[in-house]
């Protein structure tokens, strides 16, 4: 049987809690031919809806899954095949077809625990980790943010790398207290997560403020780390959009935080009652809502960023992958080209702040190759 | 016709100040009101077929009216009639003042007496020579003697029914009468005067020890609470003998100066045992006036402290043999069980008298 | 100098009479001027009564807490509340103690430790024992007093609140001020055990009776249940037996009253003139100190009033104000 | 970290959290720590239903049993709360508030206004809610309209674990006091709730389903019959929003609105009796605030208006259900608007 030439399109496990996901559309017909990065279908979970984009090329041959209808996550939804495959070998390969097992360290779906706990100097910090071998991928969220923000691009790296993320101090499930709001206190506090879990040096993935964190880390311990992605990053220039800072950081119901929510994304329908929810809960947390306010003031005081670092990290010559969304309304996209000719940039059409949800298969495809030249 | 008794229930005796600053006991209502009714089925026992009560809104007539109406609808009549002294209530001491002045004018043959020393007092500063007989409903009592009421109320049954001789039947007793600038105010106490620095009555009840200067006392018990203790625990003398004692007390200073005589060890009120520094102490003959020594305070009669004092007023305290009668309630059951009195007889003893 | 018998110092004997002065001048005042048809609502006053509030609040702090009734002014008065905003208050002016919200019969100083008057007879009893469990908690000595009158002595929550007290052994002290009528009904008839000391005993409470027209008398044993509670005793009642000298409530043409009731008690029982005799004659306090008081207290009460009849009336925003912190 | 407790749990864990944040918090009511002063075991119920299970032994004498004297514990809980303490009173069914009213809405609910602004009132008052428990007339009421009513005091009723934990933290941290209704029929309802502490603003509805047909507005246990409701309408293509309230007083007007001139429609749910209830509240608010967007009469679907029956035949009939709740909806997206009046009004 010739696989490599059959392609399966499975459901996605879009962050470590979902288990199925339902069809909401098909945006390809059968038989149309299918290109890297289009987009195939959209799928619900309880968290979010999103676009699946193709990750491989070739003729859409069988399309399995029913709008409406619930599937569990990577069963087969879909096969794509070259125009010249007889249709007997795609049924053959649709028959045959076997749902992989889990390939993290705690074999299977549910068996093991879906985030860890580190007790590090700065506090307890949660994190995932998925993947093994290989290279070593640090994922570094923003400002309000945790680390499902990478829902949709840890297990993409985990295929070629061992891929952490964490909630930094103040955020997600870690300690809410923050001893010292700074990007340098952020920065310590993540190389002490790096001490306690034994990372000795990793490439790090930064959203947003994550972006200023992590260049922060190289500039203070630039033999941690090993390379950098900058993704709609804070830290490279002072515009920053102080109404959306101050609402996220004011609003304590969900008709005053859906609206601050909908800047992060070019489609506004992407804000799910369901995100809002999580995001208030959050919020509500003890200890949240100071921490998020020390944080601004530190950072984002008066309207605009209190640190550029595009200099220093241009100087120290690490590495550098630059991503932005073109319609970004929280920091301007005009930052992308902060590191000039010392970086990669690419600006990504029609995606917003959060870029790496919004357009995942194409900054997920940007991060691998990225890591992988590193 | 039968004897009538008398009786003087008082509703508010034993609500002062030392049921916290001593735990003393707090007789209720309803238990006064038992004690007449136990009081009254005794005098019914021995004849006496009217009683004469003084009126009062604390509740007790309530309570003893209901007692005789359930005996009725029983169809028992265990209890004398009971007729009320006609009166207003004005729920002081002016009440008990004027139900004895009443019952002496009404010829009673005796009255019993539920109170404490006050109580005891205001009956005998208004009963002449009619007899009384003491039930301790109070807190510093001294001078009604400890006993089941029912046994009070036989004797006095037997007593007022002539069964027990007069002589046999009744004691005499002793009283201090205190008078201020020459009869301007007169007072008695029947157990004890105390002289104390307090210059306002206040809560009355008597537990600074701090403050007492001298001592009068009629009879000093050591088996009894308050100031006859500490007189009792110096040198005893009896209710049946002649004339009392004085007892000077030592002020802070000079107890604290280590030249005062004695400290005594004293019950001065219920659950409070209290050092107290004595001076001196002598016999108080009879007839004799005595002037305190302190010039200003108040005088306390039986443990409570009733007037005040200044350096203008002359205050003199004289005691006086055979002032006043009670029944002799050992004296009249001993009497009666030696003639078999309460023996043998199938119904209610008939009244001779 | 001529020694001092009394239990309090000169200062102390000068602010009681103060006190005691002010409360009397502040409910005659009112009594004229509620006659005249100056003050809205109705008012209940506390003349006659005034030894009991002063002996028993010249003992109290500000973290002593009291729970009053709907005769509340004398209360208001000795626990240090201000006088011209009760005037005020009953005036109903927005300078009032409770932003003319309240009135006469719910005017509260929290921060002087009154719990405020209260219109419900009996609810303060549990507040109190609420009061006494607070400190108790904390740990900082004060004591909580329900005052309550001879008719609210039969409600339930007063009931209650004396088993509660002795079961969690509260620093809470029940005082009875017992001016004969329930309204205008008869204490005598109206409550079933007669003595309030049996309730307390019912309770396992030491009760005390006093005669609440002697300051000295309600002082002393007040001072006695106070500490006793302080040091931990627990609970106790104190009953003052008193005098009414006005109605129930101003306008009460007290038909249920004896002929010659009032007259006979204003002549033999008036607690600030037993007081005043009992000072003078004892050399500690000249009639010319008092007098002097006498004059200040009048001036006070007539600056109160004028000040409380000039004072503006509450905005018609105010109307939805003091609901809910927030809403 | 988030994990599955059930309601019950969520309650004790607020009331634990807080009393470790808080000294000045209290907690009392009968049988709260259960066996005071008997001779078997010291905490032997925590609680009638157990509730408060295990508090005693962390935090001792701040968790108090009182005896049956619902007037003189609810008046201390508020008196202490005056003068600086954040008592937690039990009231263990909510129908026992006949007697100790006048402490909650004569005392508690006036002190701010009535004192002009100068008193604080901090207690939080914990009673049962609802029927279904077998209890009959005495023990099963939803009484929340009767403290609704009342300005001054604040009524909550959650629905699930997550939402009770946020509420009651936020009760006893709010100034003022606050009836918490716990329906006794979801205490072993379980949901994924944070180990953390947190705290529910009040007056925050939660739209539990998003839908554009017809918006289903309900409380406590009900909403769950909504939901219910609202998936057996989605299978006939009718799409529900369901709307819980979570608070009573204050309640979340602008969602209701919000909802409702979307959807045009609206049912209103509530375990209460009928007349002056929750649910005639939301349907004259939205009637008087909202009535060009209504393209149908509003209905209510509440219980009868009868006390609540004992035999289990009887009180199921008595509780709104999901199939009442779903042709209530149905009937406002019926063609005629109007409907037969029902017995229950």
């Amino acid at each position: 049987m010739q696989t490599d030439r059959i392609k399966p399109i499975v459901m996605p496990k879009w962050g470590l809690s979902m288990s199925e996901g339902k069809i909401t559309g098909w945006l390809k017909q059968p038989g149309s031919t299918v290109n890297v990065g289009d987009d195939l279908l959209e799928v619900e979970t309880d968290k979010i809806t999103n676009v699946v984009e193709a990750g491989d090329a070739g003729t859409l041959r069988r399309v399995l899954a029913e709008p409406g209808n619930v599937y569990p996550v990577k069963s087969l939804i879909a096969v794509l095949a070259d125009p010249d495959v007889p249709d007997a070998e795609v049924d053959a390969f649709v028959a045959g077809f076997a749902v992989p097992k889990g390939d993290d360290e705690e074999g299977g779906e549910d068996a093991g625990p879906q985030y860890l706990f580190a007790d590090t100097p700065a506090g307890t910090l949660r994190y995932a980790k998925r993947g093994d071998g290989g290279p070593t991928v640090l994922l570094v969220h923003g400002f309000g943010g945790d680390l499902d923000n990478w829902l949709f691009t840890i297990d993409a790296l985990a295929e070629k790398a061992t891929v952490y993320a964490l909630d930094l101090p103040g955020h997600g499930q870690s300690t809410k207290a923050i001893a010292d709001p700074s990007l340098a206190g952020l920065s310590a506090a993540l190389l002490g997560f790096m001490d306690t879990v034994g990372i000795g040096s990793a490439h790090l993935v930064g959203h947003s403020m994550g972006g200023a964190v992590s260049m922060r880390t190289a500039l203070d311990a630039p033999d941690r780390v090993d390379s950098l992605a900058l993704i709609a990053s804070a830290g490279l220039g002072r515009e920053i959009n102080q109404a959306y800072i101050q609402g996220f950081v004011a609003a304590t119901g969900r008709r005053d935080l859906k609206p601050v929510l909908e800047q992060l994304f070019a489609d506004t329908s992407l804000v799910s009652r369901q995100l809002v929810e999580d995001l208030l809960k959050y919020k509500r947390l003890d200890g949240v809502d100071g921490a998020l306010r020390a944080l601004s003031g530190a950072l984002f005081a008066n309207g605009e960023q209190a640190s550029v670092l595009g200099g220093d990290v241009a100087a120290a010559g690490k590495p550098t992958l630059v991503v932005w969304g073109k319609e970004d309304r929280i920091i301007p996209a005009a930052h992308a080209t902060a590191l000039g000719s010392n970086a990669r940039t690419e600006v990504i059409p029609n995606a917003g702040h959060m870029v790496q949800m919004e357009a995942a298969g194409t900054v997920n495809a940007l991060l691998k190759e990225h890591i992988g030249r590193g | 016709m039968a004897p009538v008794v008398g009786i003087i229930a008082n509703p508010v005796s034993a609500r002062d100040i030392r049921r916290v600053v001593a735990n003393a006991a707090s007789l209720q209502i309803t238990d006064r009101a038992n004690i007449v009714l136990r009081v009254l089925a005794a005098l019914r026992a021995c004849g006496v077929t009217d009683v004469l009560m003084m009126p009062e809104k604390g509740g007790i007539r309530g309570h003893v009216e209901r007692g005789v109406v359930r005996a009725r609808a029983h169809g028992d009549t265990p209890y004398p009639a009971i007729h009320l002294v006609d009166m207003p209530v004005t729920g002081t001491v002016a009440d008990t003042h004027r139900a004895a002045a009443a019952m002496r004018q009404a010829g009673v043959a005796a009255i019993v007496v539920l109170g404490g020393d006050g109580t005891h007092r205001a009956v005998v500063a208004h009963c002449g020579s009619i007899p009384i007989a003491g039930i301790s409903t109070g807190t510093n009592n001294a001078f009604p003697e400890h006993r089941e009421p029912t046994i009070t109320g036989l004797a006095t049954g037997l007593a007022v029914t002539g069964k027990v001789p007069a002589p046999v039947a009744f004691a005499a007793n002793k009283r201090i009468d205190v008078c201020v600038n020459g009869g301007e105010l007169r007072e008695i106490a029947l157990v004890d005067v105390a002289l104390v620095t307090e210059r306002y009555i206040g809560a009355r009840a008597l537990y600074r020890t701090e403050n007492f200067r001298e001592l009068f006392v009629t009879f000093a018990d050591p088996e009894v609470i308050g100031m006859s203790a500490i007189a009792g625990l110096l040198e005893p003398v009896a209710r049946d003998e002649s004339g009392g004692l004085m007892v000077r007390l030592a002020t802070p200073e000079q107890r604290q100066a280590g030249t005062c005589g004695t400290i005594l060890h004293a019950p001065i009120a219920p659950g409070m045992i209290t050092p107290v520094g004595v001076t001196d102490w002598r016999r108080m003959p009879a007839g004799v006036p005595f002037v305190p020594e302190i010039k200003a305070g108040s005088i306390a009669l039986d443990g409570e402290r009733e007037v005040s004092f200044s350096a203008r007023d002359r205050v003199s305290l004289t005691l006086r043999d055979d002032a006043f009668r009670t029944v002799n309630v050992g004296g009249c059951m001993r009497f009666a069980a030696q003639n078999r009195l309460l023996a043998g007889a199938p119904a209610p003893l008939p009244a001779t008298a | 100098m001529t020694e001092n018998p009394f239990p309090l110092d000169r200062d102390d004997l000068l602010k009681a009479y103060r006190i005691m002065r002010t409360i009397r001048e502040f409910e005659e005042r009112l009594h004229i001027d509620f006659a005249k048809g100056d003050i809205p609502g109705f008012v209940h006053l506390y003349a006659g009564e005034e030894a009991s509030a002063a002996g028993i609040m010249m003992h109290l702090k500000d973290n002593d807490r009291i729970a009053s009734t709907h005769r509340g002014h004398g209360h208001c008065i000795a626990k240090g509340v201000d006088v011209h905003e009760m005037m005020a208050e009953i005036y109903g002016r927005s300078t009032g103690a409770c932003r003319g919200k309240g009135g006469s019969m719910h005017i509260a100083d929290l921060s002087k430790g009154m719990m405020g008057a209260n219109g419900i007879l009996g609810a303060g009893a549990p507040l109190a024992c609420g009061a006494a469990l607070a400190a108790k908690v904390r740990g900082d000595g004060g004591v909580g007093i329900s005052f309550v009158g001879d008719g609210a002595s039969n409600q339930g929550m007063f009931l209650e609140s004396l088993n509660l007290a002795a079961v969690w052994n509260l620093p809470a002290i029940f005082v009875v001020e017992n001016n004969g009528y329930a309204e205008s009904t008869a204490r005598d008839w109206a409550v079933a055990v007669d003595s309030y000391i049996d309730r307390a005993s019912g309770f396992g409470l030491p009760g005390v009776t006093v005669d609440g027209t002697d300051f000295f008398a309600v002082y002393e044993a007040a001072g006695e249940i106070i500490r006793r509670a302080r040091e931990g005793g627990g609970p106790a009642l104190l009953e003052c037996n008193m005098v009414r000298f006005y109605g129930h409530f101003e306008g009460d043409a007290q038909t249920y009253r004896a002929k010659g009731e009032v007259e006979a008690i204003r002549a033999s029982r008036d607690c600030i003139k037993i007081f005043a005799e009992r000072v003078i004659e004892a050399g500690v306090i000249s009639r010319a100190e008092l007098e002097a008081i006498d004059k200040e207290v009048l001036d006070l009460i007539e600056d109160a009033v004028r000040a409380a009849k000039s004072a503006p009336l509450p905005a018609p925003a105010e109307l939805l104000t003091d609901v809910y912190v927030a809403y | 970290m988030a994990r599955k407790i059930s309601m019950k749990q969520a309650i004790n864990e607020a009331l634990d959290l807080e009393m470790t944040r808080d000294p000045s918090v209290i907690v009392m009511g009968e049988d709260i720590v259960g066996g005071t002063g008997s001779p078997g075991e010291d905490d032997a119920w925590g609680g009638v239903l157990g509730v408060t299970k295990g508090l005693h032994a962390k935090h001792g004498n701040r968790l108090m049993d009182t005896p049956l004297s619902e007037s003189a514990y609810i008046g201390a809980a508020i008196g202490a709360a005056t003068c600086g303490l954040r008592p937690v009173a039990e009231l263990m069914f909510i129908d026992f508030m006949g007697v100790c009213f006048d402490q909650i809405f004569n005392q508690a609910a006036k002190f701010r206004y009535m004192f002009g602004g100068k008193a604080e009132t901090p207690v939080v008052i914990r009673a049962m809610v609802g029927a279904g428990f077998r209890a009959a007339a005495q023990h099963s009421q939803m009484l929340t309209p009767i403290f609704t009513h009342i300005p001054g005091v604040k009524v909550v009723c959650p629905s699930n674990a997550y939402d009770a934990k946020g509420l009651l933290i936020q009760s006893i941290r709010d100034n003022d006091p606050v009836i918490f209704c716990e329906h006794k029929n979801l205490y072993g309802l379980e949901c994924d709730v944070p180990a953390e502490s947190y705290a529910i603003p009040f007056g925050e509805a939660n739209v539990l389903r998003d839908g554009g047909d017809v918006t289903i507005v309900s409380y406590g246990l009900t909403v769950h019959r909504a939901m219910e409701a609202a998936e057996a309408l989605a299978k006939d293509k009718v799409e529900a929003e369901v709307i819980d309230l979570r608070t009573l007083s204050p309640i979340d007007w602008d969602t209701v609105i919000d909802s409702v001139e979307r959807t045009g429609r609206l049912v209103v749910v509530d375990e209460a009796h009928p007349r002056c209830s929750i649910a005639s509240d939301v349907a004259a608010f939205v009637g008087q605030n909202a009535f060009g967007a209504l393209k149908a009469g509003v209905q209510m679907v509440t219980a009868p208006h009868v006390p609540v029956p004992f035999s289990p035949v009887l009180e199921d009939l008595y509780i709104p259900n999901a199939a009442a709740i779903a042709d209530a909806a149905r009937r406002t997206l019926a063609p005629t608007g109007t409907s037969p009046r029902s017995i229950a009004a």
